[in-house]
């Protein structure tokens, strides 16, 4: 152990401000990057669920066309006939 | 309908203009690099004494930010004249000018505000003088919305022709110089611990006037580019 | 009489397109203008629009040169050119949300409008992703919420597929029905609006 | 000879093999760096000349040459994807170019607070401070052309190309601001007097660089992950992975 | 058909790109006229003292050729992709490097030569040593067309970008240093008397290595923005 | 068989186009793509020149992947995009010359071709100066030259008018009896190509 107290550790013999600096923002920077990487994860699988989401509607839509078209030619084949 | 006051157009347009800044991220971030950019290129062209450095560092910094905002003017109409929407906005219900100004505003908040808040680093590496440092974010703050409100003048003229962008440079850069000059000459002025309120003030007045007067030039310069 | 060209005269590039041309649009028109590529279509219609001025002659809208009533002129005004003023960078329903609110129109209802030009499963989509059709349905969106009696539209139908035409004809003919008038151009013949319900102006100067 | 490779070459395959080194990674980077943090703060000796601040070199130095090691790896991922057409090569350069950024940063801010108490400045025109803060351009180049490309596909091979084309370069960059710094100025600021390192100064320094690696490969690891994911949206194995694991709101 | 020799398909795109710049002929001037703004923007800024100018001329003008070069880039292929014409160049049945390579000669010959020209005059508005003009014009002759080779890597990439304006200057910027590093070295290696030519065979050595290497990645680079 | 899809997959944004289509386009054929707007008309026509990458699938020519034989498939090709490749800077004469020269085609006779795309009299305007449709029109007078057998069009009709629409599809029916292939899209219908001559491909993934 190289210091004798806490106050002098945190005071780094006279370099505190400098070593707290450059230390801290080189945790705050990593563990930035690390959550971001982390939290991305959920994001995009969010987003793909999104993606699915919006495929199911169109088919809906389409489907419900389908069956408007089937059943107005339907109708004008009864007209017709 | 045509409910739409004038307060709402002006912040209908400005906060459009920022969602597709905010979108496209790069608007924000990208000439603020250039400017970061052109900043390191002159230690590198002309050497790494500080003494040098130091005595140069406001002209180049401000020649930086001038060049940075020039280079990031054409998205203020051209992409907006390429797609059809200055059309439409000009077929709006409403002055052109206020759009115009919320255009331009929108314009600076992007690109000059940041240059404001990166420029003290850049000081740093250029070993700017200390006393300096007052004096260099005032007329960037006052400086930069001249550059905004002249250079849109200059696209407004240039967005019709195909290829504008170093014509664009030509028409504007003399307008700049004003600018410039009163500002290095504050910061100068700072570094040796004189008061610089005198060219503080002229900087101001160049801010006003154009304010003033640079929405209705744009305008009519928007009028003649879309005929 | 909603609209009035008076001794229009338009030359460009040293060619007389038409010369002293003369234009009535009332309530309820719907106005086709004719003619081969190159005939001054387009010319013609960002005259009317006050996007171009004529070399001779005055636009009026009710009975006003529109240069002297530029806001109100606007106001009744929608125009519709060959580039659709559509955003790359926002979506469907944004860029449609902001055209409507630059003109003072409901905004509530974009879902609905984006529906009627086949958009629907497409609003976030970035307009910069969509193929060049649904593109200009962006665009077209908006007609489902015009409240302008005066609309120019030049070639509506570039790059819209057949259902598409089809319903934007229904749409003009409920316009028109609705005291509106229609002027616009196409290279295809309308379908679903009876020929004599439309009015043709024929350009063929160059070409007589 | 790359038969066994094959595999690998495959996203399905490779997001579980990911997977499965993860917590591995994880587990060797947090007590690798644990041991070598609280080693290199409390118990290493300060320096005879610099004192406590030496303890700078312990961050410094790591991410220095993890910086540059990053490029090397993202240039030959670049190389292989264009060479033999490996997507997953694509994203896994992908992968490393923000870890390789944020590095980058970490050894020029680290830098400038070393400098400020040694040189007297927080920056000088230095050859290596010079190189180092192209490489940050270099890097952030890259990440600009990924993030503009909205196909993630064409992004790889935009940014592959460009990673190459900056590698070539990278050598003759350092080698002409080192020509260029040697010729204007002999050194007006003294550089670090290099002390022969003893080994209770290197000891805490090879697990904090071990450490650091290590950490690199986990954030590296969970990147990946994603950019195969966001390229194989439509692939089955991923459409049921999602199902499983969305949030639904 | 299908005649067509490499030579002659060499010619055939340069002398397009040349007529146009030509008919267009803003596009020689204007890049020009931005060299000189620049380079006279930087006294201003910086204040006409002789000494410091001189000391810093070689500086100035480099940065200056270095950001005239970089505005003119987009010229290169912004609007031939815009119209479609980069397409169909794609299409055609020639080998892409070689279309590639005659559209940089011909932005060399519209652009980088201009500069070489006016440069003498600019050096002597910032009272460059006179011993320097010879390394000054050599370098620029060496250096410009790596500008020009290096670029289009930069646009070529960028170029299906919407508003890749900016990006362009982060992606390019740093390839160009290394030239800016060794032509200021070795106009101030001359300004002292002393031979420049390590400096030059250098530059020699960039301006080779682009010229073989460049045309490819920029055929690669296209490939993928126009996908 | 002149040319032959496998296999082709086309995913944009996430969304599948097509998947698993076949095609196979022979001396003689006139292909149409058919679908409403956003169906992935214009994605697989540029797989089919080479423009862009299939994400699964290959593209055959003669046999042979096209990758493989680029030079010599492009020999073979003629594609027009939405986008015409004309030079605004450039006379109508000039960019024709140009267009033909790239492709190793006889430039001496640039004046008929223009007469046929019916720009007499415009040979020397620059290109900006003309009208959306005159634009297009110069980049089509290539027809009239090209040896190419295979042509790729998308959307050539756009912003032509009637009798330049009825005079291209008497080309493509000449072309096609002289061995060549053309694939096309349009929204319009073909008139003077009888319906029977004509094959469809339709893409509907997306509404079916
Ligand atoms: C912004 C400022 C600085 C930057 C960008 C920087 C950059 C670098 C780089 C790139 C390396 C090479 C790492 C490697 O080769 O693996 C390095 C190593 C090193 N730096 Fe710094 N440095 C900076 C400031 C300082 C300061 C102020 C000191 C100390 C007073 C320092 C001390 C060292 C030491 C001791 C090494 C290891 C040298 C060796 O063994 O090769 N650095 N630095
Ligand atoms: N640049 C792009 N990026 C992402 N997605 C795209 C892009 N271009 C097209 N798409 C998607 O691909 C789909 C098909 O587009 P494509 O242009 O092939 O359609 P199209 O059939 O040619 O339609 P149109 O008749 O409107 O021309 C669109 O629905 C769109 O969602
Ligand atoms: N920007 C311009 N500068 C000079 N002349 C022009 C310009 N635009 C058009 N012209 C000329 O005006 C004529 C008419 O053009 P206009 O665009 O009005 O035609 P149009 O009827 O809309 O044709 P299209 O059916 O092809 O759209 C053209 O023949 C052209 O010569
Ligand atoms: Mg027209
Ligand atoms: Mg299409």
């Amino acid at each position: 152990m190289q210091f004798n107290s806490f106050s002098e550790f945190i005071n780094m013999g006279g370099y505190g401000f400098y070593v707290w600096l450059s230390f801290g923002v080189s945790a705050l920077l990593l563990v930035i990057l690390l959550i971001s990487s982390k939290a991305d994860h959920q994001k995009i699988i969010n987003n793909i669920a999104k993606q699915k989401q919006r495929e199911d509607k169109l088919r809906q839509a389409r489907e419900l066309r389908k069956q408007q078209a089937s059943s107005a030619q339907d109708e004008a084949e009864q007209a017709t006939s | 309908m045509k409910s739409l006051s004038y307060r709402d157009a002006f912040f209908l347009v400005l906060k459009r203009d920022i969602t597709i800044a905010l979108r496209h991220r790069d608007d924000i971030i990208n000439p603020l690099l250039f400017f970061i950019i052109v900043v390191t290129l002159f230690p590198l062209g002309i050497g790494p004494e500080a003494n040098t450095l130091s005595q140069i560092a406001p002209g180049i910094i401000w020649v930086a930010a001038l060049l940075a905002t020039l280079l990031s003017l054409d998205r203020l109409f051209k992409s907006d004249y390429n797609d059809g929407s200055l059309e439409q906005m000009l077929l709006s219900p409403h002055p052109i000018f206020l759009l115009v100004l919320a255009k331009v505003v929108a314009h600076w908040l992007i690109t000059g505000l940041p240059l404001i808040f990166i420029a003290p680093l850049l000081a740093v590496l250029l070993h700017l003088n200390e006393q300096s440092y007052g004096a260099l974010i005032l007329t960037l703050l006052l400086g930069t919305p001249v550059l905004s409100l002249l250079g849109a003048v200059g696209v407004a003229l240039t967005v019709g022709i195909k290829k504008g962008g170093v014509l664009l440079s030509l028409l504007v850069l003399p307008l700049y110089i004003p600018v410039l000059i009163f500002a290095t000459s504050a910061i100068d002025t700072a570094s040796i611990g004189l008061p610089y309120s005198g060219q503080l003030a002229i900087i101001a007045a160049l801010f006003f006037g154009s304010l003033t007067l640079a929405p209705f030039a744009v305008g009519a310069a928007l009028k003649v580019s879309t005929n | 009489m909603l609209l009035k060209g008076e001794n229009l005269t338009c030359i460009r590039e040293d060619r007389l397109l038409f010369d002293d041309l003369n234009v009535e649009i009332n309530a309820g028109d719907i106005v086709q203008v004719e003619g081969p590529n190159g005939s001054g279509k387009t010319s013609l219609l960002r005259i009317l629009a006050g996007l171009s001025q004529p070399y001779e002659g005055n636009v009026l809208f009710k009975q006003t040169a529109i240069s002297q009533c530029r806001e109100e002129y606007h106001e009744n005004l929608l125009y519709f050119g060959h580039l659709p003023g559509v955003k790359g960078e926002m979506s469907a329903e944004e860029n449609l949300s902001f055209n409507l609110a630059l003109h003072g129109l409901d905004t509530s209802e974009t879902h609905d409008d984006l529906a009627h030009v086949n958009l629907l499963g497409f609003e976030d989509s970035l307009a910069s992703h969509l193929s060049a059709g649904q593109h200009r349905r962006i665009a077209l969106a908006r007609l489902y919420q015009s409240q302008a009696p005066i609309w120019i539209l030049d070639e509506p139908f570039t790059a819209i597929d057949k259902q598409g035409v089809a319903s934007l004809e229904q749409r003009f003919t409920e316009h028109a029905e609705q005291g509106g008038c229609v002027i616009l151009t196409t290279h295809q013949d309308l379908l679903a609006i009876s020929s004599d319900k439309v009015k043709k102006i024929t350009l063929d100067y160059a070409f007589e | 000879m790359w038969k066994w490779l094959h595999p690998y070459a495959n996203p399905e395959v490779s997001y579980h093999f990911t997977g499965r080194l993860l917590p591995w990674f994880s587990a060797l980077a947090a007590i690798l760096l644990s041991i070598g943090l609280v080693w290199a703060l409390l118990f290493a000796p300060a320096d005879y000349q610099q004192g406590d601040s030496f303890r700078i070199f312990y961050i410094h130095v790591p991410a220095a040459s993890l910086s540059m090691g990053i490029y090397f790896g993202m240039a030959i991922a670049a190389l292989c994807s264009l060479v033999w057409q490996l997507k997953l090569a694509d994203a896994s350069a992908a992968a490393m170019a923000p870890v390789g950024a944020v590095f980058t940063a970490i050894a020029l801010l680290t830098g400038s607070a070393w400098g400020k108490p040694m040189w007297g400045t927080w920056w000088i025109w230095d050859a290596r401070l010079t190189s180092e803060l192209i490489l940050l351009f270099l890097y952030l180049g890259v990440i600009a052309l990924h993030s503009a490309f909205e196909d993630k596909n064409l992004a790889g091979k935009a940014a592959g190309i460009l990673t190459l084309v900056g590698s070539i370069n990278l050598p003759i960059i350092k080698y002409s601001v080192e020509w260029w710094n040697t010729l204007h100025q002999g050194s007006t600021v003294s550089k670090l007097g290099k002390p022969s390192m003893s080994l209770d100064m290197l000891w805490p320094f090879l697990f904090c660089f071990l450490g650091f690696a290590m950490l690199v490969a986990v954030i590296v690891c969970y990147r990946f992950r994603n950019e195969i994911l966001a390229r194989n949206s439509i692939r089955p194995w991923v459409r049921e992975l999602v199902s499983a694991r969305a949030t639904h709101k």
